[in-house]
Parts: C-alpha cells; structure tokens; sequence
C-alpha cells in the first residue's frame, strides 16, 4: 500500500532531480504524458520510441535517488486495472480497424487473438506503463504544495491554487485524523471483515466514521475561515507567495529533454 | 486517596456576595473617572467593551452578557474561565468577526464597524487555540505572509516581515518546513508569527498554552513576554490554567457562564478563593498551600509565585528561626 | 472508475477537458460569489476530508472492498452540484498528480463522470425525491444513482475511445457498479446524511438563505 | 518579569549521571527477584515490555529505545514525558497496535502475538488523547456499545454494559445525547465509558486532562481514581502534567527520546529536579518552592502535594514558634 506519507518522504529528498525548478518539472512530466498518448495506437514504432522513454525516466529515477521498492510498489499499486484492460484488448477486435490479421492459435470458447489486439493491447500498456513513470517521478520528486505553487505560476488563478494550497495543507492533517480513527477502532476490536457481526452494522459504523470526518473537514474549514478573516482574508489582494527562481540547470534540464524526446521521437 | 484542589459544586457557591462583583466590574466600567494603574498610561484605551452582550441562534441564554472592560496600551492582561465561559466568544468580537446583539466594541476609542472592521483586524490580532485552524498555508513561509499580503504591501515589504516575524519567534530556517512536520509548540510558534508580521498594537491569544508540555508551554510564554516588552504590543490572553498567570498577567479579567465576574491584580484576585471556584477555577497550586496555613491558623498571605512563597515562608519562620532550620 | 492515461486517445481527451473545464470555473465562481466567501476555505478543507474518506474500505462481500466517492454527499449537504464539481475536481487533482490515480490527459473526462455526472444526477435526483420522501432514502437513491450513472459514462467514452466494446462493456461496467453503488455509495452516504442531521442539522437546512443570513449576522466580513 | 521553572536548556543538563539512570531502570526490570512494593501483589506482571524498540520508517532513530517496564495488577502508574518522548507509541505497543522492531509485550505473562491480539485488545483498553478520534457515534450510546458488539456479545449483554457503564462515567441520562454537542470534559467521559464497557483489566489513558479546564479535569481524575478502586482495573496515564501526577500516580514512569529514564515512587522521582529538566519537564508548583527553600540553605524535603507540603511548614516553623506566627 502506497501512504501519503511514503509519497512525502520520497519527495523531500535532496538530489539534482528534486532541486530542478517544479515548474520544469511540471511541464517536462505533462510533455512525456501528451507525448505518449498522442502516439499513433497503432505503429511498429512505437515499442521502441516509448521503451527509450521509459529507459529515459527510469534514468532520472536513479538520479533522484529514489527508493527503486518503492518506485516499483508504486507502478505496481495503479498497473493492474491498466494490465486488465490491456489483456482483453488482445481478445477484441478493435473497432479502429478495418481489417484483421488472425493470429495462428487455438483458444477454447471462440476466443481468437489479432495481430492488431495484440498490438494495440501491448502499445496501451507500454503508454500507460511510461505515464504512470512520468507521474510517480514527478510526485517523487516534488512536494505537493511546489505543484500547487507552479501551477500558480504558471497562471492559473489564485482563486483555484489558494484551494489547492489548503488542501494540500489539510489533506495530511485529515490522513493523521484517520489514521487515528482507525487505531482507535481496531483497539476497541472493530473490523470490516468480522463474521461476528451483521454485516448492516459494520455498514453503519463505516458510515459514521465517514460523516465524522466530513463533518470534522467541515468544520475545520469554517474554523479556518475565521482566522483567515483575522488576518485580512477577503480583502482583494490574494496572492501566493514563494521565492524560487529559475535557474540555467532548470533551461538546461529542459532543452536536454526535448532533444532527447525529439532523437527518440525521429531517429530511433 | 482523593483529588484535592477540586472546584466546588457550583450550586453550593452560587451565593456569591453581588457587591463584590458590582464593584469590581466597575473599577474597570469607570477607568477613565478614576485613575487607576493603567489609565494612567493613556486615556484612550486601546480596546473597549460597554455593555456588550452576545447570544448564539440555537442557544437559550446570552454568550456574554453585557461586559465592560477597558485594556490600556502596552498592558498584559489575562482573561481566566472554565472552558465555555465565554472567553473565545468575546475574543472574537474584539475585531468584529461576531457583532453584538447589544453593546459595542471599540477600538483606540472607535467603534467597530462594517467600515473600518479591515483596519480594527489589522490593529487587533488573534492567536487562536488550535494552530491548526490558522495554520492554513502548506509551508510555514507562506502561512507567514498570508496576512501581510491580504494587507496590500508590496512583495519586498511581505519578505522583510516574513523574515523579521520568523527570528522573532526563533524559527529562523523553518521556512520550507511543511506545518504537519511540526510540533505542537513550533505550530504555536508559527501561528503567532503570522499575527506579529501583521504587526499589530494588540494580540489576543487563545489558550496559547493549551496542550503544549512544560518546555514548549514555557517558550510561549517568555515569547510573549518578549513581544511585549520589546515591541510594546499589548496583550490579552485567555486561559484557564491559573498557576500560569500569575507569571504572566499584570491584570485579570474573571469571566463566568459570559459574565465579568472580576477585574483585578493576580494579587487580588488569587486571594479570593472563592471567587475563584465559583468560576470553576481554582487557586494556583502555591496559594493553595498558603490557604491551608490559614486554615491551620498561621498568620500568612496567601502567594502566587514560587519567589514570592519562598520570601513569605522564610519571614514567617522568622530570622531567628531560620537559622534553628538551617541545616 | 479512474480513467488513466492513454486509454482515450488525444484528441478525445482534449474533448472531455474543454467540456469540464466550464464546470470547474463556474464551480469556482459559485465558490466564492454564490453565497459568500466563507465555501472557500470549507471546500479547500472539505476536499482534504474527502480524500481521507476516499481512503475508507467498504466491504462489498466475498473478500472484495470499494471505498466511496462523495460527490453526491457533498452536493446535498451544501445543497448545491457546484459544491460537489469542485471537490471532486481538488481530490482527482491530488490523486492524478500525487498518486497516478486516473491519468493527466483524461483528468477532464473523470472530473467529468466523478464530480459533473455523480454530482448533478446525485444532486438533482436528491432533491426530486426529498419533496416526497425522507431524507435518507431520496440521499440513497440520489447517491446510487449518481455513480451508476457516471459508470455508464465511463464505459461510453471508453467504448467512443475503441479501447471498449459497449455491450458486453456496459454490462460489465454497469453490473459492478450496480453494487458497489448501492452498498459504498447509496447506503454509505444515506447513513452519513443521517448521522450528519444528528451532529449538525443546520448543515441540511432545506432553505440555504436561510444559513447564508445567519452566517452574514455572525460575520462582519 | 522572567518565566521561572522554565525547563534548562536540554544540552546544558546532557551530563546526567548514567549510573542512576541504569540502577533505575534495573528496578522495574528485575521486579520479580527483588520482590518490592508492586511484586508482592502477583508475580506475574499484568503488562510487561522487554527490551522492547520501535522505528517509524522515515525517521533516523529508534522512537522506543529497550524499553524495559512491569505493570502488575490493581497499580496506578504514570507515564511522564515531554511531547514526542514516546508515550503513544509506547501505548500502542501495549495492544499489539504496532508491531515491535525488536523485543517483546507480554500480557499477564504471555506475548502478543497476531493470534491472541483480539483477547489482548479485551484485557487492555486504550482511552486516546482525543475522544473526536474515538468517539464517532451520532450518540453516546450507540458509541459505547461499538466495543462489546466488536467481541460479538448478545444484545442483552451488550446493554447492560452500556448502562453500567454510562453510570460509572456518570452520564446516565446522555444515552441520546450526539457527543458532537457534549462539552470536552463530557466527550472524555464517553471515550472512558467506552472503553469501560468492554470491561477491561488494565486501562491506558493518553493525556487524559490535555484542554480540560480545572473542573472537567477534577472530574476525569476523580473517576479514573474510581475504576481503580471500585473495579480494582490497572492503570496506565500519560501526561506532561507533573502538578497532577502526585494526586494520581503510585508509580512513576520518566521517558524521553524513547528511553526510560526512571522508575519510581512520585516522591523519588520529584526529589531529583535534573532528572525532570533533563527530561523537559518540570518539578511541581509546590515542589519547586521547596527546591527554593533548600537553596536558601533551609533544611527542607521537597514536598508534591499541597497537604504534605503544609505539614512540612508547619514541622519546620515547629510548635513553639507556630504560636508566635499566629494571628
């Protein structure tokens, strides 16, 4: 199980990667993502342009320093529904394609395999595979609240990223919350999967833990609102504010990428 | 065993003497008629209630029932009551977050308004309890400059007061530092600085000790104290841990079910057990022990500090005795 | 329901982005113009609350769990759909870009489904049954309904995108959410919106000026 | 005015005599050799940690560091540390919460392993420092009945623990009450009573009178002292409340930085001042002025409770000259 706090951890490590400016970081992530996806879904290319991608991010990976279990735990913990649905694509005939090359085996039920599943199901992984890499180094590599500060930097509204900012300030205090609540369940016995109960009452006690935090979040944030009154909230001069600036590693980290994603892209 | 130092039943002191408490709330109703310690200072004070009363929508009886009182410049003053005496409420009304259902509050002299309530928040500042409900920004930083950009400065202005609210509070390099990664007493620390660099003339603070352990409770204190004595910031604090204010507070406020039930010197208001555990408080643990000498028949007053105690009992064992003491 | 990455083609995602990104902005704008200022810091801290809840495992039976979405609770509580667009547009936020929860290019079409769809059909389904029955059966049957709906999106624009097949697609898609529907999101939230009338009721106060007077009394803001 | 009885700067107080420390540690240790006041009640410890180390993943050191500690049946014992000295996890140790990285909890003799932790959870029952985390309830007595319905108990049974133990806390009459209008003091009361209902041998209380005012605060310790004596349960509280530890505790636990630092009587453990200030604690109010009088040269012992306090005055002032300090 991947926690908020292994996420955290990761990301307040100290490397070349981490130091990198997040909006840099932004960018280069949603470039490899659009990059990825925008690629034909069918392309005998396309293999290899997206596994020098992959070879490219899990690079950056070592040079961040990250913990490789962890890094695999994480693609592990989102990759079965994209897997699942990858699989199936080899049995079905998709409905982009005109013409269908079977493949030469047996299958019992009437399935068949087709060249174009086949390569459409494994090009669908290997996107999802190198998107999924693109996000957890950029979620690794970047405190949240950096995101936030980008994404306010790079012009979406204050309005939207003062939301987001208090978010990410509370969404940790709301895990702890949680995992208070669940402590202090299991300590008086309580478990989802217990026989010994009707199954309704567990559904009852799950409710109650669920309105309790959302009436806590609630009236958390109506706390919030009047302290942040006490200190001018309201008044029309939001801004957000940070320090960091872009340096000539960031421009040069960038240019470097766009070269390599371009090499890939017309000479592999 | 039993637990002594345990507040009475309040029915049983219900019979408080109703002078006592006429007179006291209006030593502090008629500051400006009659000289006293702090209206010496100045005779506008700096924050002002008269007759102000305030009632909750689903609540039967009035939160605070006309209170007056008067805080001077430069004053540090403690307001003690049991938890739902009314002590947050009538924070909130000292710069206009709640209005009054009657009564006024009015700050250096002008009544809080619709108005001018911008720059009453920006004069008065409030520390609440729970830092969490004000530590609202993902880095201490940006918590820090929350207050001086709503204010309107400029960029250059909010870092220099980001950096001077920080050393302030002695959390110079906490910058980046996300607030769930800080202790109870740090998150104190950087919710009071996110009031300083609005630089305001009064800070009211919540229960600033509440929770925190003897080290961090007494960082708070000696910050405040500083705060005080080196940026004349006044200062009004509620609490209800009463062996802290005696170290703490030139003046108390006693608030009880909203009412002002006194307003006095800790001196004053520590020798009136009474009083005390009509409030539901109680004495400070020191007096205590100066009460039950009374009680035994010795001839001693009743001390708030350890000092104080300390000088009271070595004059009651006498010079001549002390040395018979001695070891 | 967490559509990822490269499972809709581009130019479809691009799609589903410009069909949201309205309802993200007037999501916003009701936030703070609506009413009153005092949503903002509630929803910011309201989607934190969210995102915990999300974290909560419902048993659905034989060994699987689901966990809730929440948009249709929010929608009523604040008796608004805006409310529920918005939270669950900052949650799928933090889940795409922290957790690789649902992709980036088809964030649009999960705020979609998850906030768009669940909320206003939660929402507005809520509401036509609550003239004429109690509070937690029309939550029930708002909530159930609101996610079975936006499965069924779901499995469209998988099906648009030729990544899905729609029969056999909604048959699959709709039976599973069928049930966990009715358990993880109908039961869950007519059980939260019971206990929620216990703790706070002014919360789901039927008329919202009402509370928008009361708050205004309170604050001089 | 300076803040005393601020705790010393933790570095200047590093040089802490390592002898006593280890003798300290080995009493608890070796309890069942050196048959002491506790041992003689039973031999087995109902609750024992041997060598017992905890890590978080993302920290650098060990949060519990060998903690060695017996608690045997019908004891009171105070766990005492600053904010972050290891006392909830030590806590959460005692259940099978978490798993140790090394060593070993041992309940009435036997270890806790993943098979018997359900039967431990019934022994030991753990009251958090926040009852918003523990009581979710839409009412209180839904919320007290969550425990024995967990142990799969009859209806019947399950409701005749909800009122016993209602009546215990004594909030008979709240069974409808939502716990989200009950006061602090009352939310406490229902966390209590929760766990109560389970009727458990030993109960862990996590800083049991953090935020409550004097009153509510009276109250908890009173019926704490209650189910001590009435229902004969072991007792295990935190808190960084040294004022109110002597009231309470018959044995004192000192931790910081994950370390036992001592075990004791309240009365050894607040005769050494450098042993608390090491720890970031404090002496009590009371204790505090008779360090005072010590360094005054008076031969004193320091005194913990207001009574014994007054007693010690009283013999040192002596008969004679008491007549001459009376009024």
């Amino acid at each position: 199980m991947v926690t908020l706090t292994d996420i955290e951890r990761e990301s307040y490590k100290d490397s070349p990667v981490h130091r990198l400016d997040s909006r840099i970081k932004l960018i280069f992530a949603l470039a490899i993502i659009v990059y990825a996806v925008s690629l034909p879904r069918i392309h005998e290319k396309n293999m290899v342009r997206l596994l020098a991608i992959e070879a490219y991010l899990m690079l950056l990976v070592l040079a961040a320093g990250l913990d490789l279990k962890y890094f695999l735990i994480r693609i592990l913990a989102v990759l079965p529904f994209g897997l699942g649905i990858a699989i199936i694509q080899l049995f079905l005939r998709p409905s982009f394609v005109e013409n269908y090359t079977p493949y030469p085996l047996d299958l019992p039920l009437g399935l068949s395999i087709t060249y174009e599943g086949l390569a459409f199901g494994s090009t669908l992984l290997a996107k999802f595979l190198v998107c999924i890499t693109a996000i957890v180094l950029l979620s690794s590599t970047t405190r949240l609240r950096d995101m936030v500060a980008a994404a306010d930097r790079m012009g979406i509204p204050r309005e939207f990223t003062l939301l987001l900012s208090m978010m990410v300030r509370y969404l940790f205090l709301f895990w702890a919350v949680l995992k208070r609540i669940k402590v202090a369940q299991e300590t008086r016995l309580f478990n989802i999967w217990n026989s010994k109960v009707p199954r309704k009452w567990i559904l009852k006690q799950i409710g109650h833990s669920i309105s309790a935090i959302f009436v806590r979040s609630y009236e958390q944030g109506e706390k919030t609102y009047i302290s942040m009154l006490c200190r001018g909230y309201g008044s029309g001069h939001e801004k957000a504010y940070y320090r960091a600036k872009i340096r000539t590693t960031d421009i040069l980290f960038l240019l470097l990428s766009t070269a390599s994603i371009a090499y890939i892209h017309f000479l592999v | 065993m039993s637990i002594p130092n345990s507040p009475h039943n309040p029915d049983e002191a219900a019979i408080f003497p109703k002078e006592t408490t006429g007179r006291r709330n209006h030593r502090s109703g008629s500051g400006s008629e009659k000289p006293g310690n702090s209206s010496e200072r100045n005779i506008v004070p700096i924050l002002e209630a008269k007759d102000l009363c305030h009632r909750y929508p689903h609540l039967e009886s009035n939160a605070l029932d006309k209170i007056n009182l008067k805080v001077f410049k430069g004053e540090r003053v403690a307001v003690l009551g049991a938890n739902g005496a009314g002590k947050s409420t009538l924070f909130k009304h000292l710069n206009g977050i709640l209005r009054p259902l009657s009564g006024e509050v009015l700050v250096k002299g002008e009544k809080v308004t619709k108005k001018n309530v911008r720059v009453c928040r920006e004069t008065i500042g409030i520390v609440f309890q729970d830092p969490d409900d004000q530590v609202l920004a993902p880095s201490v930083e940006e918590d820090i400059a929350f207050g001086p950009i709503n204010m309107g400065l400029p960029r250059s202005e909010v870092e220099v007061r980001v950096k001077e609210a920080l050393e302030m509070v002695g959390l110079t390099g906490f910058e980046e530092r996300a607030p769930h990664h800080l202790s109870g007493g740090q998150k104190k620390l950087v919710a009071i600085a996110g009031i300083l660099a609005m630089r305001p003339e009064v800070i009211v603070l919540d229960e600033p000790t509440a929770g925190l352990d003897p080290l961090s409770s007494a960082r708070v204190l000696e910050l405040i104290m500083k705060m005080n004595r080196e940026l004349g910031i006044t200062l009004l604090l509620s609490t209800h841990d009463v062996d802290v204010v005696p170290y703490f507070a030139e003046r108390v406020f006693v608030l009880h079910h909203g009412r002002l039930e006194a307003d006095g010197t800790p001196e004053e208001i520590f020798s009136d057990p009474e009083l005390l555990r009509k409030a539901h408080l109680r004495l400070p643990r020191v007096a205590e022990v100066f009460e039950m000498l009374q009680q035994e028949g010795l001839d001693v007053n009743i001390q708030i500090t350890a000092e104080k105690a300390r000088d009271e009992i070595l004059r009651v064992i006498g010079p001549g005795n002390q040395k018979a003491g001695m070891k | 329901m967490h559509i990822p990455d490269s499972f809709i083609p581009l130019d479809h995602a691009i799609i589903y982005w410009v069909l949201a990104l309205p309802f993200i902005i007037m999501s916003v704008k009701w936030a703070k113009n609506e009413l009153d200022e005092m949503k903002v810091p509630i929803l910011a801290a309201l989607a934190a609350g969210i995102f915990a809840i999300q974290a909560m495992n419902i048993p659905i039976g034989m060994g699987t769990s689901g966990h809730m979405v929440g948009a249709a609770l929010v929608a009523i509580v604040f008796g608004s759909p805006w409310a529920g667009v918005l939270v669950l547009t900052l949650v799928l936020l933090v889940q795409g870009f922290a957790f690789a929860d649902g992709g980036i290019t088809t964030m649009g079409a999960n705020i979609l489904n998850m906030g768009v769809v669940s909320g206003f059909v939660g929402y507005y389904t809520y509401s036509i049954l609550r003239r004429g029955l109690s509070a937690n059966i029309a939550a029930f049957a708002g909530a159930w309904l609101g996610l079975f709906i936006s499965a069924i999106t779901c499995t469209i624009q998988l099906w648009l995108a030729g990544t899905f097949p729609l029969v056999s697609g909604l048959i699959a898609m709709g039976t599973f959410h069928l049930i966990i529907g009715f358990i993880g999101e109908g039961l869950i939230t007519s059980v939260a919106i019971t206990a929620i009338a216990k703790s706070r009721p002014d919360l789901l106060e039927d008329d919202l000026n009402t509370r928008t007077e009361r708050a205004e009394t309170e604050a001089m803001a």
